[in-house]
């Protein structure tokens, strides 16, 4: 019990690098669809916004309030969608909701960066905190079909 | 050191021998139990009496003619006599709910929809439970009262002047109020709030559920029209709590649910009511846990409140101390009266992550709004991890804890 | 004799031996347990589960991020499970409550304020619980709806022609009823009941505080729209019932109580409130009873409806040809499909006479109205004596109440 | 476990001839004070009519519905607060209520008869069958003093 290394395999080097600096944090002047997660129960919010052509998405950012979960979860999953069309966006959240609740990484190239954040499986109560942003991210792409938006 | 302020007389040792829970491991690690505040853990003389009662006294009450019907309702009703002398009220004063929350719904429910009339105000203040918030809201919704809020200053204390404009209309006809503060561990004044708003010809009703397990609480004392708590926060069972209401007041209000027990006759015409505290415990009610809940009274007050608040106000002492000399560790809460509640944020730390690093070396705290949202904003926080404390917990927990928001903080680069 | 009816594959010494409680004495008798119907006796694997749950599982649900807070969420939310899958429902679908009474409370105060209007009609039967009747009442003054009665046949079963009548002007909303009588045993037609709503644009909720633990109980098969239940007469803890509520139904209703976990957000202006289940469960749940309801179902799966049934239906079988067999005994009730409730006068004794002098010979029976009193006056009758049998009654103690009822008549010199 | 005397050890001869063939059941043409006292939890249902004069009581009739321990005790009653002063007939009352709460017979002769009831304290849940009557009585008697009646 001497050091911060045995308690915290849950927050490894990338998470925590991403959660004190995230690489696409803020607010872009331009975007083609934005969504809003919240999690009232502890008041983790996501603001995400994202642009779109030709059915896939191009680049996304976040405005993060919450744990170092949440904002390397919004992070990671940034870096993780950038450029991948609609519907392998959505595959993805699923598979990464799936990780979550299983514990299992997916043998996925694209899973290389997520995969930080399987461990968070061991603490239910944590998953949430995870997989808030993907939400967001559904609930975008779905406003962006509806309003035939970037389309 | 921590060991050497232990009160005398209070035999820490033997009291954590008396919760089976507490030598459980978690992660590997001793458990660290400091979430009490949440729900309180059971001593074995709560589980023994609830095992007894199912074991050799447990039939249905009331209405049985049996041998074991009378001893199931000698044992619930001697439950209800145990509660009214631990709050210092008659029996026909106590009415068995299943909580806290259960226990202010039915006094909006039904003292709100018959005491009350629409423009009537009801005072809360910025440091409620949602408990004690969201039933006046929905009186609000259904029955077009007034809800006030009364500040609270920034030390955590209710803010008497605040409180006097919130009066001065002559429309508030109840001040709904806190005993102890599930955040800031905060004690409200009771006595002086009583007097306060009887003389303004409002009724006073206490949120006792952290205040009751702390401190020795006499209803008539503070001459409180309605009091609740819960059973699990006592060190008793789950699925019971204790509305406390003045017998005339009780008397007036019509029953707030329906069914078998609350009534005097039944006719499709016409239903009449049993007298308080029968009419407001409708159906088979919760008689194990009256029972564990009796044994629950009868093991603090063998321990006893001086005892009890004691050492509680040595472990809370401790903390802040201990805590304050962490730096980018900051307790929320500075109230003079205050008790063993203590919340706090962590700087570049979100509250979650704290506790979920804390749960990984044993402690457990919890860490979120702790259902006061309101007062969270108050604040100008989103959360705070949260500490309590309860008869088992030691000065070395409190060490511990210390240990553990410095590895933290480690792991946070600090 | 009797013995020899028994079923093959219960083991009913095997079952009685799970049931602490029964080897006791009552005034130096063998204890003949025959008030199932009232509250039902707790396996030791119900108490067990409890037990462990205090001991090594216990902390507040929910909002905790810690171990043990975890643990207890996780086996309160598999309690919501197993309930789900008994009653063939979804996790949604099931609210804990304290009880059957409070389960219909909750509807009445919900659906009941926000389906229906001023006008429209609830149709109840004559042989209801109070707990189905009362909270009709209370709506009726609160609310303005019409309450309507169906009559029942002298031979205790629902009168169908009467039910025509009742919904011929089109304004049942809702029928609300028993799936059986704790008076009469009649089971009624639930899915033809179901049917027969429906078509006529109305709800179905049924009571199922005695069906269920008869019975197994698929509530999808039957399409019932509410159903309830309590966990302490299906050999689970007291403080701990069920409402099943159609998804769509949950969606649609306001919250009952308001507070902690009931809700999405709060502020003072407005709050929102969580989804179904969460939004009617205000408050710190029942959390080591809903645990302990989760190892009654078990324990009753473990036996199997089917077997369950046929012994039971052998039991009342055995209980009608031997109770009929006494001149001056009376039955009351002879539905064709009825189960292990059976209700009766005797000539010159009244009913509480009877059930002393039975209970002076270890036999523990009911006696009054049975929380029925339009139909115990329905009948013709002040009260009656009920005997009421569970997995563990055997044949020989259905013989004990036979010559125990002849010993009162000889008391009375008969 | 034979007969029926090792059971009926409440249900004394004297109850049982009580509640069969009650001595002061009935309505009386004329009377001066009445009241009724009812268990709605089990039905027993009696009404008092009773004469006073010069602040005694005169006779007491009794109309009982009710269990053979309710029916007696209403007769035993009847006889036991015959002529009695008002006062000394609620004094009675109480007593009466106290022997059954504590099971403890008074040592007096008013109760040589009244005993027979003493038994009920073993039953808790019948001790208001048997204090029903004397409620109702108390009840008669506060009456015939709000209306001056019979004084
Ligand atoms: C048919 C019926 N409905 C409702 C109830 C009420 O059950 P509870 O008292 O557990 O709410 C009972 C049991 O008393 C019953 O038998
Ligand atoms: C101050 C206060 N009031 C009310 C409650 C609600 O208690 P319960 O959930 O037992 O109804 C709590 C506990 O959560 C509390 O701390």
């Amino acid at each position: 019990m001497s050091g911060a290394a045995d308690i915290g395999d849950l927050y490894q080097r990338l998470i925590m690098e991403r959660a004190r600096a995230p690489l696409h944090a803020g607010r872009p002047e331009r975007f083609d669809a934005e969504a809003e997660g919240d999690n009232p129960m502890c008041g983790d919010r996501v603001h995400l916004r994202l642009s779109c052509a030709a059915g896939a998405i191009g680049e996304v950012w976040h405005e993060t309030r919450g744990c170092a979960i949440c904002i390397a979860s919004a992070d990671l999953m940034a870096d993780a969608v950038a450029g991948r069309p609609r519907a392998a966006a959505e595959e993805m959240a699923g598979a990464f909701e799936a990780m979550v609740a299983s514990g299992a990484v997916p043998d996925r190239a694209e899973f290389s960066a997520l995969r930080a954040l399987s461990g968070v499986h061991e603490y239910r109560s944590r998953h949430r905190c995870a997989t808030l942003p993907w939400q967001a991210l559904r609930a975008a792409l779905t406003k962006t079909m509806e309003t035939g938006h970037g389309g | 050191m921590s060991a050497a302020i232990e009160q005398p007389g209070f035999d820490i040792a033997r009291i954590r021998a008396d919760f089976p829970i507490l030598s459980q491991s978690v992660h590997g690690r001793k458990l660290v139990f400091l979430d009490s505040g949440a729900s309180a853990q059971k001593p074995r003389a709560v589980i023994h009496a609830m095992v007894r009662s199912m074991e050799t006294r447990y039939a249905n009450v009331h209405r049985g003619l049996h041998w074991l019907s009378e001893r199931a309702s000698d044992d619930y009703e001697a439950a209800r006599d145990k509660v009214a002398s631990f709050l210092n009220a008659a029996r026909e004063e106590i009415v068995f709910v299943r909580n806290a929350t259960e226990g202010i719904n039915l006094v909006a429910a039904t003292f709100g929809r018959s005491a009350l009339r629409p423009g009537d105000a009801v005072v809360v203040s910025e440091m409620e439970h949602h408990a004690n918030l969201v039933p006046w809201q929905m009186l609000r919704e259904s029955h077009g009262i007034e809800l006030r809020i009364v500040k609270i200053t920034d030390s955590g204390e209710l803010d008497f002047a605040d409180l006097e404009r919130q009066f001065a209309d002559g429309r508030v006809r109840l001040l709904a109020i806190t005993h102890m503060s599930n955040v800031l561990g905060t004690y409200t004044p009771v006595e002086r709030l009583a007097a306060f708003a009887h003389e303004r010809g409002a009724r006073l009703l206490l949120d006792g559920a952290q205040a009751v397990v702390h401190r020795a609480v006499d209803v008539r004392a503070i001459d409180a029209d309605f009091y609740v708590f819960s059973g699990h926060k006592l060190y008793g069972p789950s699925g019971i709590g204790v509305l406390f209401g003045k017998r005339e007041l009780l008397d007036a209000m019509p029953p707030f649910l329906g069914g078998g027990d609350m009534i005097r006759s039944v006719s499709y015409e016409k239903s009449t009511w049993a007298e308080p505290p029968y009419r407001f415990e409708a159906g088979t009610p919760a008689i194990v846990e009256a029972v564990g809940l009796a044994a629950a009274i009868d093991y603090v007050n063998a321990i006893g409140f001086p005892a009890i608040a004691a050492h509680e106000r040595a472990l809370t002492d401790h903390a802040l101390a201990t805590l304050d000399a962490i730096g980018g560790v900051n307790v929320v809460g500075r109230a003079q009266d205050r008790g063993g509640v203590v919340a706090f944020t962590m700087d570049g730390v979100h509250a979650h992550d704290v506790a979920t690093l804390l749960d990984k070396q044993g402690i457990a705290v919890r860490a979120g709004h702790h259902c006061a949202e309101p007062l969270t904003r108050r604040l100008g926080l989103d959360s705070t991890a949260r500490a309590t404390f309860g008869v088992y917990t030691t000065m070395e927990e409190i060490d511990a804890l210390a240990a553990g928001l410095r590895r933290v903080q480690q792991v946070f680069g600090g």
